[in-house]
């Protein structure tokens, strides 16, 4: 049990090193002199920023300093917290920027991905019960999974939002008010977070939808639901065991599905213009801002790597052939 | 008289048409009887074993009744059939070996399956502590999961669950043809056990091993092709068959003792029939040394003996 | 002989009479034509403004039959190159993707032992690492990008779920006797690989590709989207962009951004449903469900 | 003909490898010229491993294999390609060993493809013929179908005309006719008894006492990858002397008497296989000789070898 877990453990920090350098190599290897493109691109005339900016990339790019000796800082300054300074944000530190923007980020992917798991499943076990169901449920799942999640934002933005104005279809919360305490504050927030919120959880549940349709055929057809039914057990009886069985490869469909789902909402928060590391990171891209999109990108590893160890462990814990399997002796 | 299948009919319905696996059985088994049911694959034991206990498809009713302790067994009807599945007939299938649900505490699936069916486990449980130490499992088998369990231990749980409300007619499915020597022995007795103690009133054993059932079996059934082919007491079956088919079939099977350069023994030319269009009359003519003009006729299976049934029209019956 | 031919109309008679597959390659045909002829009969260019005033709505003139953009350009020229880059960054960034994931696949699958450890390591980790954060870094620091060198980048991070899948599949068909036969024949392993195993897998790796051109699709509409598509040229995912960018929502210009994500779901799904008609004319026990 | 010399095989289990698996334990073993020797043991026996060995599918970890006094533990590449000139295996399930998507003669031509590229396709076609008529079958009922259209007996067959293609000398048959049907079984017997008569030499892997019987002039008992009784098949089935030989013999169901009613420890868990003998678990007449030290293969009587200290005390 415990080689289980050192292993694991292993592969995600081999994970997270190899992220981090693919993070620190990418500046590196892109063609021209990085200091220079970097400062011409930025343009602003404004002195201090330009200087600020000229000595902070010699000191972090210093091309006298040999290759891995950068690499060496690039991760010291990482360990250290120092993500180095935002550009289009100027005096706020990378950090900061991001740190203000994940408590949007976790409030939007958590519930979404949860409760889309949840209906998905139940969806989809509906489906694996009726002929008419599966031809409703399965063509439904497949349109939405097909669904860019941009667009359905979208759709949701301009139907609910402007159409029939039930919804405002941008920023975090009423742009007159700032965060604090109040019912007000809370009532508004949950108004802008519905939309994206909902497009998020449909596109997702169409996945779930199809796969616990095709898993849960596979357990009905396994051996033991054909000795329950053997036995006369009813159909209920039979179908619990085959969802509960279900179940399980749907948890490590959730850790591999992960990195699309950030992707989606990276999109769905750049249409509703919803404050999350996506939002941040999109308009890091358009100024530039190497050092925002360098953090915001570890964010977004760190935080699916520390997802799928969390999913893994709950698999173990969960699924009994696993956890017996390696400490049960089996004949 | 605990079961009597008359004229029983199924089809297995596949793409280019109904494959007619199992046309016309007409048998019966007394109380405390065990029936081998043996026959080359594709004979139809299996579609038999399984029309009785879970007609679904691909396998189509087509006719025929049958009784069971003097009650009617509807077996075209899925949902009737389940207040006599498990009760009245039950089964140890094939696949025994993972029967059980891998993701489930044995004790805790039984507990959940009497309940379906409206036992309760607190006063089944004193019996089924004392099968399980009867098939020399331990206790804690209760509380563990099937992957700790070895084949020969699962199979031997599975052997018990199904015959837990003692029900009057048991199927062991070729269980024993996945078993080593020594443990097909060990399991093949235990069916016996179960007789003997009345867990079960009646029971018919299916497998291709027709030297397993002379140790076991009281009767033993010949099937050829969807047809009975004979039936008889298992002495009679191996020393005096009557049946073209079981004289060509029994002879051709290896013993020890017998060695090829001192005695060659002879198959059975030619293949089995497809089903799909069956040969007219006796399904065996094709291959039959005796075969005349009247095999184009179905022969009656009749009893040429007393216990001792027969389908052949050069063994004049009774009656023929 | 007839057995054999008959083994091989049914294979057709099924597939013709799966209407998942009928259904989902109309729909799928139905826009690749559009793609191809649908350019020829407008000489508006996509991108360039022609219409002075209102945006038209659509067929409210008969040479701007999808209307118009809130700058005068032709929606439906637009719609019909954005139509043409997708197929192609589908095509080749899921052919790239799926021959990746079908060489680490089998290489993996049939040798064992270390080397597939260590693929199957490297499969992991690359399936972990959210790939779109990956692609989104790499075009922001490229200046020019081509749709070329986007289907390049989609296709290589996308190749691991065909990776997977082909592994698991070789490793059921290594384990058949006939490999053995055939190395008891004195045949190569690179020869038995392509010559035993891999005839066998053929109709798995086109419902793989289907899959990843589906994927490729979306992933592309999701970079063009955010701006990072191709700098040159017009795709669904850039149309939507420009539509977003420019309020097309508030100024209910719904033509503008309706119709690219229209077809980029109707395509994907369509594939999918393909897919499974397919694997449902493939292996009979899902015929019955 | 083939000379096997304390062969071993040890796979690598559990996640990084950590536990071993002895498969088969210092094996030797001899099959002359023209001579059946049969390979008998339960599943798990390490049977198929050995036949697996002889034919070069699996390497072997340690000891030594001898073809024609050829040494062929580690031969690869052209040496392996001639030796499987001599030597070819026939295995259990028909429909696996044919790819379904081609028909089941191109075994037939990738020999030809390998080992015969220079021949004329007439006189391929003739040999072809001849090998499909030795076996039985009727060259025009078989070629040009698929698999599936062919019975398990026909296939079996076809691979054993493809052994003759090559003139081999010597054939692994693992349990060929466990999965035909009781009738079907007999023929290809016979046909494996007519070719011993040509001077094949087979190595025939069973689980099935009644058959190896049948065919066999040496019977090897194996159990849990150690060689426990062998000799000439009479020698070993009316005289045996290990307890585990014995127990089989009490358990084979026959037809022609019922079971003793022996009392077998039902095999429970698998012990782990210390460095005493590998029947210490189950054996009724165990010692603590027996628990500590492994007994080697002795001569008892002519052309029959027990290993068993407590048989040696004549108990």
């Amino acid at each position: 049990m415990r080689r289980y877990f050192g292993r694991k453990v292993l592969i995600y920090l081999l994970t997270f090193f190899i992220a981090v350098t693919i993070d620190w190599l990418i500046p590196r290897f892109m063609p021209g002199d990085p200091v220079l493109s970097m400062l011409g691109r930025v343009g602003t005339a404004h002195p201090d920023t330009v200087n600020a900016m000229r000595e902070y990339f010699t000191r972090v790019f210093g091309l006298d300093v040999p290759f891995w000796q950068q690499y060496l800082n690039f991760w010291a300054s990482l360990l250290r917290g120092d993500l180095g300074v935002s550009v289009y944000r100027f005096p706020q530190s990378v950090v900061d920027v991001i740190m203000n923007a994940v408590p949007y980020d976790i409030a939007l992917l958590v519930p979404s991905i949860l409760l889309s798991w949840i209906a998905g499943n139940k969806f989809g076990a509906y489906a694996a019960r009726r002929k008419w169901l599966d031809n409703t449920v399965l063509p439904l799942g497949y349109t939405l999974t097909a669904t860019p999640y941009m667009w359905l934002a979208i759709l949701l933005a301009w139907g609910l939002g402007i159409k029939l104005d039930l919804f405002p279809i941008a920023g975090a919360y009423a742009f007159d008010m700032a965060p604090h305490w109040s019912w007000r504050f809370i009532s508004s927030v949950l108004h802008h977070w519905f939309l994206p919120f909902a497009s998020l959880f449909l596109v997702n549940l169409g996945g779930w939808a199809i796969g616990m349709r095709n898993v849960i055929i596979y357990e009905l057809e396994a051996d033991y639901s054909h000795y329950l039914e053997a036995l006369g057990a009813p159909q209920k009886l039979v179908r619990k065991y085959a969802y509960r069985n279900a179940l399980l490869p749907q948890i490590t469909g959730l850790a591999l599905q992960l990195g699309v789902i950030v992707a989606g909402a990276l999109v769905t928060e750049v249409v509703f213009s919803y404050p999350g590391i996506g939002f941040q990171l999109l308009a890091a891209i358009q100024n530039q801002d190497y050092f925002l999109i360098q953090g915001c990108f570890l964010f977004i590893i760190s935080g699916v790597l520390l997802a799928n160890f969390i999913i893994d462990i709950a698999y173990v814990i969960v699924d009994p052939r696993t956890r017996r399997g390696m400490t049960g002796e089996t004949a | 008289m605990s079961l009597h299948v008359e004229n029983l009919k199924v089809y297995y319905q596949t793409l280019s048409g109904d494959v007619r696996a199992l046309d016309g059985a007409t048998f019966d088994i007394a109380d405390g009887e065990i029936m081998g049911l043996a026959g080359e694959s594709g004979c139809g034991k299996t579609t038999l074993a399984h029309s009785l206990i879970r007609l679904t498809p691909p396998l189509k009713f087509i006719g025929g009744r049958v009784e069971l302790d003097g009650e009617e067994l509807p077996i075209a009807d899925m949902e009737k059939m389940d207040d006599f599945r498990f009760r009245k007939i039950s089964i140890v299938p094939q696949y025994a070996m993972n029967a059980l649900n891998p993701t489930r505490k044995i004790g805790k699936m039984t507990a959940e399956l009497l309940a379906s069916k409206g036992a309760k486990m607190k006063d089944v449980e004193p019996e089924l502590r004392r099968r399980l130490d009867l098939v020399g499992l331990t206790q804690d088998v209760l509380d563990m999961y099937p992957i700790e369990l070895s084949g020969g231990m699962k199979q031997r749980m599975v052997m018990v669950l199904s015959t837990l409300l003692d029900p009057s007619l048991l199927m062991a499915d070729e269980i024993t043809s996945a078993l080593d020597v020594s443990t097909q022995k060990a399991v093949a007795e235990m069916l016996v056990e179960f007789r003997d103690r009345q867990f079960v009133k009646s029971m018919i054993i299916i497998t291709h091993d027709i030297s397993i059932l002379y140790q076991v079996a009281d009767t033993i059934m010949i099937m050829y092709a969807g047809q009975l082919a004979e039936k008889a007491s298992k002495e009679t079956i191996i020393e005096s068959p009557r049946h073209p088919y079981t004289k060509m079939l029994i002879s051709s099977l290896p013993q020890v003792g017998v060695q090829v350069n001192d005695t060659r023994l002879k198959g059975i030319p030619g293949t089995p029939p497809q089903l799909l269009e069956p040969p007219k009359g006796c399904r065996f003519r094709a291959r039959c040394p005796l075969a005349f003009d009247k095999c184009l006729e179905v022969p009656p299976f009749v009893e040429v003996d007393p216990g001792h049934m027969v389908a052949c029209w050069k063994e004049p019956g009774k009656n023929a | 002989m007839e057995k054999n031919k008959k083994k091989r109309n049914e294979f057709l008679y099924f597939a013709f009479r799966n209407h998942k597959l009928r259904i989902g390659l109309l729909i799928v045909v139905f826009f690749l034509v559009m793609a191809i002829i649908g350019p020829s009969f407008t000489e508006n260019d996509p991108l360039s403004f022609i219409h002075r005033g209102a945006p038209l709505k659509p067929f409210q003139s008969e040479d701007f039959l999808f209307g118009t953009t809130v700058f005068g350009q032709d929606v439906y020229s637009q719609f019909v190159h954005g139509l043409r880059a997708t197929f192609v960054v589908g095509a080749i960034g899921g052919g790239l993707a799926t021959l990746i994931g079908v060489i680490v696949g089998f290489v993996g699958g049939y040798m064992g032992g270390k080397t597939d450890e260590g693929l199957n390591m490297g499969t992991n980790i690359v399936l972990v690492i959210p790939t779109l954060a990956v692609l989104l870094i790499i075009s922001a620091y490229l200046e020019v990008r081509g749709i070329l060198l986007e289907s390049i980048f989609i296709g290589c991070t996308a190749w691991p779920w065909t990776a997977r899948a082909v592994r698991a599949q070789t490793f059921s068909l290594r384990a058949r006797e006939f490999v053995d036969l055939a190395k008891m024949t004195g045949m190569k392993s690179l020869k038995i690989i392509f010559k035993e195993i891999a005839p066998n897998m053929m109709s798995y790796l086109l419902l793989v590709f289907i899959l990843q051109f589906g994927g490729a699709t979306l992933n592309a509409a999701t970079l063009d989207f955010i701006g990072l598509g191709p700098t040159e040229g017009i795709s669904l995912g850039l149309m939507m962009n420009h539509a977003v960018a420019h309020s097309a929502l508030l100024l209910d210009i719904w033509w503008w951004f309706i119709p690219p994500g229209f077809a980029i779901t109707a395509i994907v799904g369509a594939l999918y449903v393909t897919n499974v008609g397919l694997d449902e004319v493939f292996n009979p026990k899902l015929r019955e469900m | 003909m083939l000379k096997l010399q304390g062969i071993s095989k040890t796979y690598k289990v559990g996640t990084f490898g950590g536990k071993e698996l002895h498969a088969v334990c210092d094996v030797d073993l001899e099959v002359g010229t023209g001579e059946v020797v049969s390979l008998i043991g339960e599943s798990g026996s390490g049977k198929t491993t050995i036949g697996k060995m002889v034919l070069k599918l699996i390497s072997i970890t340690s000891g030594s294999a001898f073809f024609k006094d050829i040494d062929i533990t580690t031969i690869e590449g052209r040496e392996l390609k001639e030796y499987y000139r001599n030597v070819q295996g026939v295995f259990q399930d028909p429909f696996s060993s044919y790819n379904p998507i081609f028909k089941a003669d191109r075994v037939f031509a990738m020999v030809k493809e390998e080992f015969y590229p220079d021949m004329k396709p007439e006189a391929w076609a003739e040999k072809v013929d001849q090998c499909l008529k030795d076996v039985g079958l009727n060259p025009p009922d078989v070629l040009g179908k698929f698999p599936h259209q062919l019975s398990g007996g026909q296939l079996q067959r076809f691979l054993i005309a493809r052994a003759l293609l090559l003139e081999t000398e010597f054939l692994v048959a693992d349990e060929i006719i466990s999965m035909l049907d009781a009738s079907r079984r007999i023929d290809v017997l016979n046909l494996l008894a007519d070719l011993k008569k040509k001077g094949l030499s087979i190595l025939f892997i069973t689980h099935d006492l009644s058959l190896a019987y049948y065919i066999s002039d040496q019977a090897v008992i194996l159990y849990r990858g150690s060689i426990v009784e062998m000799g000439s098949t009479e020698r070993v089935y009316f005289n045996p002397q290990h307890p585990y030989t014995k127990m089989l013999m009490a358990t084979v169901p026959r037809l022609d008497q019922e079971w003793e009613d022996i009392e077998i420890a039902i095999r429970e868990k698998q012990l782990p296989i210390g460095q005493g003998c590998v029947y210490f678990g189950r054996c009724p007449f165990a010692t603590d000789q027996c628990s500590l030290e492994r007994p080697q293969l002795e001569q008892i009587e002519s052309n029959h070898q027990v290993a068993c200290f407590s048989c040696k005390r004549g108990s």
